[in-house]
């Protein structure tokens, strides 16, 4: 006789633990399979589109700041690539090393919160989560050194960035350089090869190349499933394509691909931020930009490669002080495009493995 | 570096395939009739030379006499680019045909639309508020939402 | 007649001389105190103290646990409460027993509130066998070890009371997982322990404990390795605790809980690695036996590594899924621990009464064995787990110096 | 092999057990701070303001309300305003730098302190009083002749008015 169940549904937050930030999804489990996914958001959005249509151009960068608030630099350097675009500006050849020095630096910051909280979600204690956060520490401390906030910066203007590099910040960043390619040895020491890990996420949440491209994914989601779409390659910014660097690519698109992206992406970034350092000449810092930017009328699309996919503002002008619409493209919002495709048939365990590895951030999702 | 494709040529491609589809069209960008979309998108992402596979984004502006819907579309094997747009007119029960068919990723961002501009997708399988709670009054990224009507 | 618990008076030197302190304590040449109350008090007395020496000891645990595991992770841990922190578990429990103790509207009451109480019963249980050190302990029971399974398994019974009259969808997972966990790992658990029972000849853990010429942990090394994963597992620490993993059930089987209640699970979860502790100390560390240091230390210094060790791994990995925690109960616990239980059988039988070289060359066979089965099952493991080539090379270059001042 | 990544994991995390802890005590001893720190207490120069409310109207909140009556003194520009109120509302702030930015005259600087809980957002707000009685120490964010000067506002003297330069 076949045993009579039903299907359990359950609310998986706003408040639960690994939903990182204030995320809803209403989850229908058969036993311990999950048979359908309704993700809810919403709870931290602040009308960020509708706020910059108040704001002059120049006080936009600080609402940017608290997008996607642990990678400010790629959301300052997205809003002021789409201004310059929108304007027509150039900025000096000196910003745009600084620029995406930082936005490298950025990413490496990124990457170890995405990689720490995934493997806490793994349920490893929080040891690797503090093991990332020590050396994202010291990041953040050469943020303080730049621009005097370590969360939100607010550190690019349209047309360059606002002041040059304290004298004391070269050897910070070089003893850094010298130090972090053995950090992140010490992470896949730690935690790659364990076979938990490994049996844990290879083969959970594939997402196919296909989805991924029909479903909008960016970044690293989009590069772990084999598909070789970088905007520092296909489209580059700055100064992106005088750096000499390689977009690591996974083969399957599981979980385990998704994490050892971030590892391989964070040594990638730090190979350019060593070029940066290396072709970087003395020179102004900022374009000669009036203080209240006026575009001519129209509309510009900017992008850049942000730590979590592809960042872009969208943003129609008319002529005034103020965006006429400032329209966010948010890669963790489109990321999420695809969840269902890689939850249906997992086991409760793997899907909060694989919303861990989609890396999403709630204050970029709800905007 | 993407290419951005001219949008006179892409008009001419459209008005080939779909004639009466194209409403205008600029070096840069071109103007589709709203009720068309589904149809050029279909084109746009079926046709070999273009290929367009990836939706960038969707968003919609508000110029108080009409509504412009624009669609960022994105060809990864050709690296092309281009700007798709159509204008609808009026600020009542407006309604474009939903491309969740053709990409998946137009699920979330439409729903955005409709929940702050108040644009709606017709063959939508899950047409409701995203960002904002059920029964919130009014479309607040319009540019004539001052405050929430009572 | 004889009364019923004279038996258990002769057991145990300590206990009798302290039944016999009230038992004959006469007043004016008249006893006050029957027997059956001296049996009592004595008994009490006993007990109240070994109860309470553990969870003192298990607070300070829970305080070295916590500053442990900050140093694993490259932080202090808790330092502020008197002297290097030393009076955080008081103020934990100050803080605990004063706060609300909230109850959800819908829950099985009685269920409800039994069940921390049943939940903390067997880590204490344990230690009414366990020997301390020389002739010290509450009773020498003569199927010690079976006592010990027993009690082991309540907390299975407590934890689906909890998960199921909280009446929340996680609490119920965590129990369901919790019980389907603790029946899978009982199995392995109880083969690997006859292993020793069959050397020892014995149920009673003091028998065991002197029946150790040399530790077993040497001559069971597969059993030693089978029965650490099964009291991991019984225990629900990592990486096996699905039962409260706190990244997917919030809490598990407590979510619901607050206050004293939940405190109560706490201290019952901590109290257990010290129960393991001493059970892994007795069956294959030689027990209390140690040269030159008095027993009692020897025990305790025991109990302390193997608790280091455990906390060692809990600190270190991740957690495993739940169909996998049951395929590595069945699939690979399961037949080494019949395999173990062979080999040891057999041996047993060749060799009887073993002289010293004949143990040696035991200890000699069961590890060769014991590695070889440990290789042949991890490559049996690893072949869906093949290693991929890194995704991209890290290739070294010559910087330039950025100490000059641009 | 199967276990090796464990072992080494374990490795890892027994190196740590004997490293220097990578944390403080916070109010025993504090991280050092960068001498660009974007701190609280706004550093203002009363005899440098012309009140051009330049910064009020590029601060992204509206937070700082200023008020002023003709007939002032400024020695450097000459004709001015006479300030009465100049409120910083700091519990909306969010130190993104702008005034300072934006002031003409180098007469607002951030300051470099961070501890300023209160129980009531109404004593989030600096007065006026406060800001002129102050212990003036700038921080030296997107003021460059400070940096220059190599000024720390942790460890460097308070500044007067004239010292700040432009």
């Amino acid at each position: 006789m076949p045993i009579r169940t039903e299907p359990v549904t359950i609310n998986l937050g706003p408040q639960h633990p690994s939903t990182h930030g204030v995320f809803r999804m209403r989850i229908t489990f058969d036993g311990e399979i999950i048979l359908d996914v309704e993700p809810i958001f919403g709870y931290l959005h602040r009308g960020s589109e509708k706020l910059a249509e108040e704001r002059t151009y120049t006080q936009v960068i600080t609402l940017t700041d608290r997008l996607d608030y642990v990678s400010s630099m790629s959301n300052n350097l997205a809003y002021v690539l789409a201004v310059e675009k929108l304007a027509g500006i150039n900025p000096p050849e000196r910003a745009m090393y600084m620029r995406v020095m930082v936005a490298e630096l950025q990413r490496i910051v990124s990457h170890l919160v995405a990689t720490g909280f995934f493997l806490n979600d793994l349920g490893a204690l929080a040891t690797p989560l503090m093991y990332c956060f020590r050396e994202r520490e010291k990041i953040l401390e050469m943020f303080e050194m730049l621009c005097g906030a370590r969360i939100t910066l607010s550190y690019m203007r349209v047309g360059g960035i606002f002041q040059d590099t304290p004298p004391e910040f070269w050897p910070v960043l070089s003893d850094f350089l010298d130090y972090m390619p053995g950090y992140i040895d010490e992470y896949e020491r730690l935690i790659t090869g364990n076979e938990i890990l490994l049996s844990r996420t290879k083969g959970t949440g594939i997402l196919s190349a296909e989805t991924a491209i029909n479903s909008s994914i960016s970044g690293p989601v989009l590069r772990a499933s084999g598909v070789n779409w970088d905007l520092r390659k296909a489209d580059p910014y700055d100064v992106y394509d005088r750096m000499e660097f390689d977009v690591p690519l996974g083969t399957v698109g599981d979980n385990y691909d998704r994490y050892l992206m971030r590892i391989a992406e964070m040594r990638q970034s730090l190979r350019i931020i060593e070029q940066c350092a290396d072709q970087i000449e003395d020179g102004p810092i900022k374009a000669n930009v009036p203080a209240l930017v006026r575009p001519p009328i129209g509309d510009a699309y900017g992008h850049v490669e942000a730590p979590k996919g592809e960042l872009g503002f969208y943003m129609v002008s008319d002529g005034s002080i103020a965006p006429y619409r400032f329209k966010i493209r948010s890669p963790s919002l489109l990321n999420l495009s695809a969840l269902r495709d890689m939850l249906v048939g997992c086991k409760l365990a793997d899907m909060i493995v694989t919303f861990g590895s989609i890396d999403i951030n709630m204050g970029e999702v709800d905007r | 570096m993407t290419t951005v494709l001219a949008g006179d040529v892409i008009a001419r491609r459209i008005e080939d395939s779909i004639p009466g589809a194209v409403e205008e069209s600029t070096s840069r960008d071109v103007w589709v009739k709203p009720e068309t979309i589904l149809e050029v998108c279909r084109f746009l992402k079926g046709d070999s030379a273009l290929s367009f596979d990836y939706l960038v984004s969707i968003s919609a502006v508000d110029y108080i006499e009409y509504f412009e819907m624009v669609y960022h579309l994105l060809s990864m094997p050709n690296n092309h680019s281009l700007v798709l747009k159509a204008k609808c007119w009026g600020r009542e029960d407006l309604t474009v045909p939903s491309i969740t068919s053709l990409w998946q990723g137009a699920d979330f961002q439409e729903r955005e639309v409709y929940d702050l501009m108040g644009i709606s997708f017709s063959g939508h399988y899950n047409m409701k508020r995203i960002m904002l709670w059920e029964g919130f009054p009014g479309h607040p990224q319009r540019k004539d939402y001052l405050e929430s009507p009572r | 007649m004889e009364p019923i618990y004279v038996p258990f008076r002769e057991a145990n030197s300590f206990y009798r001389n302290l039944y016999d302190l009230f038992a004959e304590w006469s007043f004016w040449g008249v006893s006050p105190i029957p027997d059956w109350l001296a049996y009592f008090l004595a008994g009490f007395l006993i007990v109240f103290a070994v109860v309470n020496t553990v969870v003192i000891v298990t607070t300070i645990g829970t305080w070295v646990e916590r500053r442990l595991i900050g140093r694993f992770q490259s932080r202090l841990g808790p330092n502020r409460w008197g002297p290097w922190g030393l009076l955080t578990p008081v103020a934990d429990a100050v803080k605990l027993l004063s706060k609300e103790d909230t109850r959800p509207e819908g829950v099985d009451r009685w269920v409800f509130n039994l069940a921390p109480l049943v939940f903390i019963v067997s880590p204490l249980l344990v230690f009414a066998v366990i020997p301390f050190g020389k002739n010290t302990y509450i009773a020498n029971l003569n199927i010690g070890i079976l006592f010990i399974i027993a009690v082991t398994t309540v907390p299975t019974i407590a934890m689906f009371m909890a998960g199921w009259a909280s009446g929340n969808r996680y609490s119920l997972f965590g129990a369901m997982r919790g019980v389907a966990q603790l029946v899978s790992y009982e199995v392995p658990m109880v083969l690997s322990i006859v292993g020793v029972l069959l050397l020892a000849g014995s149920l009673s853990l003091v028998d065991i404990v002197e029946a150790q010429r040399i530790p077993f942990i040497l001559l069971q090394p597969l059993g030693f390795f089978i029965f650490l994963l099964a009291i991991s597992a019984e225990m629900n620490r990592s990486p096996f605790d699905i039962v409260e993993a706190d990244s997917e059930l919030v809490a598990g089987f407590h979510t619901e809980y607050s206050g004293m209640k939940w405190g109560t699970f706490q201290l019952a979860e901590f109290i257990a690695p010290f129960g393991a502790a001493s059970i892994i100390t007795t069956l294959f560390l030689k027990g209390w036996d140690g040269p030159l240091l008095p027993s009692h230390l020897w025990f305790f210094l025991k109990v302390c590594f193997v608790w280091f060790v455990l906390l060692w791994i809990r600190a270190t990995l991740p957690r495993l899924r739940v169909d996998q925690i049951m395929g590595l109960a069945w699939k690979f616990l399961f037949p080494l621990g019949i395999l173990n239980l062979f080999i040891t059988a057999a041996e047993v039988l060749v060799w009887e009464t073993p002289t010293t070289v004949q143990l040696w060359a035991m200890v000699g066979i069961n590890w060769v064995i014991a590695i070889v089965c440990l290789v042949a099952v991890s490559h049996l493991m690893s072949d869906k787990l093949s290693t991929r080539a890194p995704l991209a090379p890290f290739p070294v270059r010559v910087r330039r110096d950025l100490r000059e001042v641009r | 092999m199967y276990g090796l990544g464990i072992a080494k994991g374990l490795t890892v995390t027994l190196v740590n057990l004997f490293r220097k802890p990578a944390t403080v005590q916070y109010p025993e001893e504090a991280l050092p701070q960068s001498p660009r720190f974007r701190g609280e207490e706004f550093v203002w120069y009363e005899q440098r303001c012309t009140g051009c409310a330049s910064c009020a109207k590029f601060c992204p909140l509206g937070i700082i309300k200023i008020e002023t009556h003709p007939g002032g003194t400024n020695v450097q520009e000459g004709q001015s305003f006479a300030i009465d109120v100049f409120d910083i509302d700091i519990g909306r702030c969010m130190f993104c730098g702008l005034c300072v930015e934006a002031c003409p005259y180098d007469a607002l600087f951030m300051g470099s302190g961070f501890e300023r809980g209160t129980y009531r957002r109404e004593d989030l707000v600096i007065p006026v009083e406060e800001l002129r009685q102050a212990e003036k120490r700038p921080s030296t964010w997107f003021r460059p002749q400070l940096e220059a000067k190599k000024y720390s506002p942790q460890t460097g003297q308070p500044l007067s008015w004239e010292e700040v330069g432009r």
